[in-house]
């Protein structure tokens, strides 16, 4: 992380140079885990918001300030992200930005909006680029917290379109991580796959204990039993990989249609195995049509962090987004951006995006996508990648849900 | 039967095929200081577990006081008043020599396990452990850790552990095993202060030791009491000469 | 029928699997009196060292190479670390491994990347042996079970017909006798830990790639080890072995029930709708070895099979 | 009777000592947790220290069984854990102010800590306390692994993923402290960590507390003198459990959240880390490890992506050379300089400092240089001026050299400390 830091901040320097002329900068904490196992979700995060906002410095800044991105390491508790939230804003940073883990997002959002209560002229924004429980942005929603990735609910509403769209799934199988998430996601796609497909008989719903299962195959027996022609799963992680390898091992050649299989080290695990069997929901992969600054962006990401593949595109949006709205409320005062955020729209590398008032939820276009050989770009340093499916891309209307939420707003 | 303080009824121990103790009857009054003899193997330790709870019998019976005590718990057993010590020097190491005996005196001062006690204010605690230092001639060494006393006084400690809960009955295990003449005479001298008027059980090697402190003693061999009696009787009896005394005579030392 | 098959079959893999890493463990705790709290990093090191070799040779010499290695990791550990706590007791020898796992994976992180790495199933093996109810059954997984069923033998003859396995067997049944052999004892320790560790990587070359090679593959099969052989009952290898399969089977055969709690204690009242009764017996599955741990210690503290209370 | 009373006398400690040896200390650490905060602490540096208070209680309760029982626990969050969740619904209660709860202070949640750890100690202590030894080491592993799956699976109890939260703002004040800033927080965690602190301390000086530790030195001799060691272990089970509560409860205040991640087997091991590393056998031990592990855990991350790695070497390296831990260091050093015998090992100590000096400038090299050869981004390793590249002789150089350097010293020093004792 700190390696990570100081390789951007020495392409950086060059950037800063020439506008010398910026004498403040705007501190963003990014609080998520930098060492330890989950190090691989957080690290590429890091280095996807250093880029962009060594872009946007370089275009200019924000109103003519820099962004500086300073990591902290929570070690994915929430605990000690606690303690260096509290670091963090101490040192000054407005802007928290973390992704991994509900648990801690969950704390973050608890915690940001009691200190914003207890200590008014000293708010702080909580930009969540990856925390997808529904409820952030529905009954626990809050002023202080905006999220730029889709939500499960707003996943699985691609995911199951997609799946409404194929006369030939008849039969579909559910199988989760036993805790709130994985219960979420089952709840999700049986309500919206009744909806859009009554026909389809939901042949297995099914939860196994988080992170502890080290053989599928009994689990994947009993999808093969069960006849189905694609399988839902929330499961991230090992659960994941593991899964979908045993079915792969089974010679099971059906849709795995997963939230997270563009995690680093997935199709690595897998190899061979992920092609047509690995789906994954999400805004936007390398190998989709772009333009030439977005694939620019892609081979300079890869030539500066050769061990990660570009995946964390909402980080880019999350910055630009930030930027349009500084810009709009010219001020880089967190209310003020809050406000000015509510209802933006950007134009995102793949499509536009826009920040739905009500919940601070963005809306964006999501594509279901799946491992192929021979594409543009590969992934995990292996020659497999994300290639769109038929039917693949899911406009941010269909993928939108309506809210719940209940806002209360700062006069 | 009222005045015994013991008694076993063909007690019986086998570990697999092994017999160790096979029927063993003895009664062993109030106030008698008994000693037990016999050659290494034939169950004396085995049978000292067997009394204190630490083994259970394959058949047979305890008696403690007129209470059954076979079938109990070694607790169970040391506070219905029967208390003892070890071959092998059995204390609380990294403790000092003061805390070793307060341990053993804190149950019987019915202070079992209290937490809402501060022990430094227990005065009786405190002043029956001096007593038992001073009696024991460990008072000196009493803020000594017990690692780091010398054999002889580890063996002190041992007893002194053993007569702190204040027992009617105390059987002790080879209290002088591996001391010089000296610290033998100065043990005798502290188990017959510390016994008087209780009752005594105890296995030791040193014929001395045993013809000088044993009201009555039993041979043990191969499991079995082959007579019971008076030192005279015993030093007189033929089969006891013929299995035990005579072996040692010809050989020195028990084999 | 067809579940009561694939469970039976994938029970025994995973059982043998499990009973590979834990033999190891086993020998090590019979002969040492310490529980090797490092034992799955070891596991770990085998997948790992064996991807590696994969690179510059072969699966074949791997599946030879990376348990000598592994092995020899595990000696070097002993001689300079282990052997100097060994005077301070098993407490301190179970925090030094414990400890030694937080490094070991701190280091395989270095060399190897935090995410998974890309360790294949052999060319030669990669092929569907036999379709069974409609799924194929990859052959790699019969190779698995042959290797185990070897590595078992080859164990079972070493422990009863050679010189070396008597002094184990010894050692094992009376581990304070075997100072009085006139054996260099800290040399057995050496070679004994070395030997569990080599199991260990064989378990791990032949694992890593029928599971993840990641990062986290210690921390995941660490604890389930531990059930296996305190169940089995420590010192116990045919505890182990009885162990080993049990779990594997009731991890198996459980994941295919899909009666809740509410089902069977339905008759106490428990509804289906509670958050208790919804628990189906597949959810609680992986759970199960831990429950089996703390009920077979509350009832029998020796283990199954074991004569040592610790 | 009379001669009797003066070897009490003589035996127990004066009052000038009692108090020296164990009101002083007491008063003096009173005194700095009063005389911190006029520093001026940053909000930082509070919540750092809050977090300090919370794990001195926890380690020195874990402590109460590895140091204390001999009972080595592989689980002990899951009682911190339980209490604390049981505070943080209490806390919820509170807010919601509906019948007697709406009376309760927020800043009596450590008592219902105390109470819910008990409960969970006695229930949970009943089946794992009849073994000891590895057994039950196991068996905490097993209890620590299904209370964790089962956070996971009652959402109603544990809050799923989410974890529980609460305002601790939601009672009316108490003493005058709204427990709104941290600095009201810090004199909440000040006066919990006292009186866990001392309540611990006390817990030594029982009758059951004696008895634990000759329970833990030896337990079959304990049966002989009248107890039930099971019975002991049982009991000092549940005082450990219901600390470990009340560090629950300092812990819902400050941070007003739980997660099932609390009743993990990663917090549980980091405080037995703390514990070893400050030194179990000495009851100011686990305090010095909280105190260093935690500001370790929560700073030592800004400064290298290593941290984890030295955080393990570090506590390697304690059990194999520093069994006594910080404690003990600092209790021997000073024995050496109170003793007058600092003349005569000034000299092996320079050799030895300078010995370990060297370790760590070669061990902070290879670690820092292997990390950013594994990150890959072509960064190099650049302590004062000097560029250290994973390819460059200069740094194996500056990694072997000190290293051997150092061994030898410190070879040296442990022979000259021999003859000095011989």
């Amino acid at each position: 992380m700190r390696s990570t830091r100081t390789a951007v901040l020495a392409a950086a320097v060059s950037a800063i140079a020439v506008t010398a002329a910026h004498a403040d900068t705007i501190k963003m904490a990014f609080i998520d885990p930098l060492s330890g196992a989950m190090a691989s979700s957080g690290e590429p995060a890091l280095q996807s918001f250093m880029l962009a906002a060594e872009h946007i410095n370089a275009n200019g800044g924000v109103n003519g300030d820099d962004i500086e991105i300073v990591p902290y390491d929570n070690k994915v508790s929430p605990k000690e992200s606690l303690v260096q939230l509290q670091k963090a804003i101490d040192s000054g940073a407005r802007y928290i930005l973390q992704g991994n883990g509900s648990s801690v997002a969950s704390a973050i959002i608890e915690a940001v909006s009691k200190h914003n209560a207890r200590n008014p002229g000293e708010e702080v924004l909580f930009f969540n680029y990856a925390a997808v429980t529904p409820a952030f942005t529905n009954e626990a929603c809050s002023f202080w917290h905006f999220r730029f990735d889709a939500h499960t609910d707003m996943k699985m509403n691609a995911i199951t379109d997609w799946v409404a769209k194929r006369d030939d799934i008849k039969k579909v199988y559910i199988i989760g991580q036993d805790y709130v998430h994985g219960e979420a996601v089952a709840a999700a796609a049986v309500a919206q796959l009744k909806e859009k497909r009554p026909d389809i008989e939901i042949v297995g719903n099914e939860l196994h204990p988080l992170a502890k299962v080290k053989d599928f195959t009994p689990y994947v027996q009993k999808i093969i039993s069960s006849g189905a022609d694609a399988v839902i799963t929330g499961n991230w992680g090992q659960d994941m990989t593991l899964l979908v390898k045993a079915a792969a091992d089974a010679g099971q050649k059906i849709p795995y249609l997963t939230f997270y299989g563009g995690s680093n080290g997935a199709v690595a695990a897998l190899g061979e195995g992920a092609i047509d069997t690995l789906y994954q929901v999400s805004e936007g992969v390398t190998n989709l049509d772009a333009s030439p600054e977005q694939y620019a962006m892609i081979e300079e990401y890869k030539q500066r962090f050769p061990q990660y593949d570009y995946y964390y595109d909402r980080a880019f949006t999350t910055l630009e987004m930030f930027d349009a709205a500084a810009e709009k409320a010219g001020s880089v005062e967190p209310i003020a951006v809050a406000k000015a955020m509510e209802g933006l729209e950007v134009q995102a590398a793949y499509g536009p995006a826009t920040m739905r008032a009500e919940d601070h939820q963005l809306q964006q276009n999501l594509f279901v996508t799946t491992v192929a050989k021979d594409q543009k770009y590969g992934v995990d340093n292996t020659d497999l990648g994300w290639r769109l499916v038929d039917g693949g891309a899911i406009s941010a209307e269909a993928a939108s849900t309506p809210t719940t939420c209940k806002m209360e707003r700062p006069e | 039967m009222t005045g015994e303080a013991l008694q076993l009824i063909d007690l019986k121990k086998s570990f697999g095929p092994a017999k160790i103790i096979q029927g063993v009857n003895l009664q062993i009054e109030k106030g008698e200081r008994h000693a037990i003899i016999g050659p290494n193997g034939a169950g004396k330790s085995t049978l000292f577990n067997l009394i204190s709870g630490r083994f259970l019998p394959t058949s047979g019976e305890i008696w403690l006081n007129g209470d059954k005590i076979s079938g109990k718990k070694p607790f169970e057993i040391n506070r219905m008043g029967l208390s003892r010590s070890f071959q092998v020097s059995n204390i609380f190491t990294n403790m000092t020599v003061r805390e070793n005996v307060r341990c053993g005196v804190l149950y019987s001062m019915g202070y079992g396990y209290s937490f809402w006690r501060n022990i430094g204010n227990l005065r009786e605690v405190s002043e029956k452990t001096a007593a038992i230092l001073e009696d024991v001639g460990l008072i000196d060494k009493a803020h000594l850790p017990a690692t780091l006393l010398p054999y002889a006084d580890q063996r002190t400690l041992e007893i002194a552990i053993t007569i702190a809960g204040g027992a009617e009955v105390i059987l002790l295990d080879e209290p002088t095993a591996g001391m010089s003449h000296s610290e033998t005479d100065r043990a005798v001298a502290l188990i017959e202060k510390a016994s008087h008027g209780k009752t005594l059980l105890i296995v030791e090697h040193d014929m001395g030791v045993v013809f000088n402190l044993a009201d009555r003693i039993s041979v043990l061999v191969y499991g079995e009491i082959i007579a019971t009696g008076t030192p005279e009787e015993i030093r007189g009896d033929p089969k006891v000469r013929e299995a035990y005394l005579g072996e040692e005579v010809e050989e020195g030392v028990p084999a | 029928m067809e579940t009561v098959v694939f469970a039976l079959l994938n029970g025994v893999i995973y059982g043998l699997l499990l009973f590979m890493l834990s033999s190891g463990l086993t020998l090590i705790f019979s002969m040492m009196g310490v529980l090797n709290f490092a034992h799955a990093s070891f596991y770990m090191l085998g997948a790992y060292f064996a991807y590696t070799l994969m690179e510059g040779s072969n699966f074949w010499i791997a599946l030879f190479i990376a348990p000598v290695l592994v092995g020899l990791a595990g000696m070097v550990v002993e001689r300079y670390g282990l052997r100097k706590v060994h005077a301070r007791g098993h407490v301190a020898e179970l925090l030094f491994t414990f400890g030694l796992a937080y490094l070991i994976d701190e280091v395989v992180k270095i060399f190897w990347g935090r995410t998974a790495v890309n360790y294949k199933v052999p060319e030669l093996l990669d092929f569907p042996l036999f379709t069974l109810y409609g799924a194929q059954y990859p052959a790699y997984r019969i190779f698995i079970l042959l290797v185990a069923i070897l590595m078992l033998v080859a164990l079972w003859y070493l422990l009863r017909r050679t010189r070396a396995g008597l002094i184990i067997q010894a050692a094992l049944t009376h581990p304070h006798m075997v100072g009085h052999l006139g054996h260099n004892v800290p040399m057995i320790f050496m070679m004994v830990f070395g030997a569990g560790c080599a199991l260990a990587g064989l378990a791990g070359v032949i694992g890593g790639n029928y599971f993840i090679t990641d990062p986290a593959m210690a921390v995941q099969m660490g604890p389930i080890v531990f059930v296996v052989v305190v169940v089995g009952g420590l010192g116990s290898l045919e505890g182990a072995f009885i162990a080993a399969m049990l779990i594997g089977l009731l991890q198996t055969s459980a994941v295919s029930i899909n009666a809740s709690l509410a089902d069977i204690f339905g008759f106490l009242g428990l509804a289906g709708t509670s958050e208790v009764g919804g628990i189906t017996i597949a959810s609680m599955a992986p759970m199960l070895p831990f429950l089996l741990l703390v009920l077979v210690l509350m009832v029998r503290p020796t283990g199954l099979m074991g004569d040592r209370e610790v | 009777m009379t001669d009797m009373t003066t070897t009490y006398v003589n035996l127990a400690p004066s009052r000038a000592e009692k108090f020296r040896q164990r009101v002083l200390p007491m008063i003096l650490f009173a005194l700095a947790l009063a005389v911190i905060p006029l520093f001026g602490p940053s909000r930082t540096t509070l919540t750092l220290m809050n977090h300090m208070g919370i794990n001195i209680v926890f380690a020195l309760s874990f402590n109460m069984l590895l140091g204390r029982a001999g009972m080595l626990s592989f689980g002990h969050a899951v009682y911190l854990g339980l209490g604390g969740y049981f505070c943080v619904h209490v806390m919820n209660w509170i807010a919601a102010g509906s019948g007697i709860w709406g009376a309760v202070p927020v800043f009596s949640m450590p008592a219902f800590g105390f109470a819910a750890g008990a409960l969970a100690g006695a229930v949970i202590g009943w089946p794992s306390c009849r073994r000891a030894g590895t057994p039950f080491a196991m068996i905490s592993l097993g209890v620590a692994e299904l209370v964790a799956a089962a956070g996971f699976m009652f959402d109603s109890l544990f809050g799923g993923e989410m974890g529980i939260s609460a305002d601790r703002m939601g009672g009316h004040e108490f003493l005058g402290l709204t427990l709104g800033p941290l600095e009201d927080v810090y004199w909440y965690i000040a006066f919990w960590t006292f009186v866990g602190v001392v309540g611990m301390y006390a817990f030594t000086r029982t009758p059951l507390g004696k008895l634990s530790e000759a329970t833990r030195d030896n337990p079959e001799r304990v049966e002989f003198v009248g107890y039930n060691p099971q019975r002991v272990r049982y009991l000092v089970f549940i005082f450990a459990g219901a600390f470990a509560g009340l560090a629950g409860g300092m812990s819902a205040v400050q941070d007003e959240i739980f997660t099932p991640e609390n009743l993990s087997l990663v917090p549980s091991g980091a405080i037995l880390i703390a514990a070893y590393v400050g030194g179990i056998r000495y009851f100011t031990g686990p305090i010095m490890g909280a105190i260093v592990m935690t500001y370790m855990g929560s700073n030592l991350s800004d400064y290298t992506a290593g941290w984890l790695l030295y955080l393990g070497l570090m506590f390697v390296g304690v059990v194999m050379f520093v069994p006594d831990g910080i404690a003990g260091v600092v209790y021997g050093t000073w024995d050496i300089i109170s003793g007058g015998k600092f003349r005569e090992v000034a000299g092996s100590w320079a050799i030895r400092l300078l010995g370990l000096a060297l370790m760590a400038v070669s061990t902070i090299t290879l670690v820092e240089v292997a990390f950013r050869w594994s990150d890959g981004y072509g960064e190099v390793f650049e302590p004062f001026g000097l560029a250290l590249h994973h390819g460059s002789l200069l740094t194996w150089i500056v990694v072997v050299v000190p290293f051997a350097l150092g061994a030898l010293l410190l070879r040296q020093a442990a022979r000259a400390e021999n003859e000095v004792t011989t």
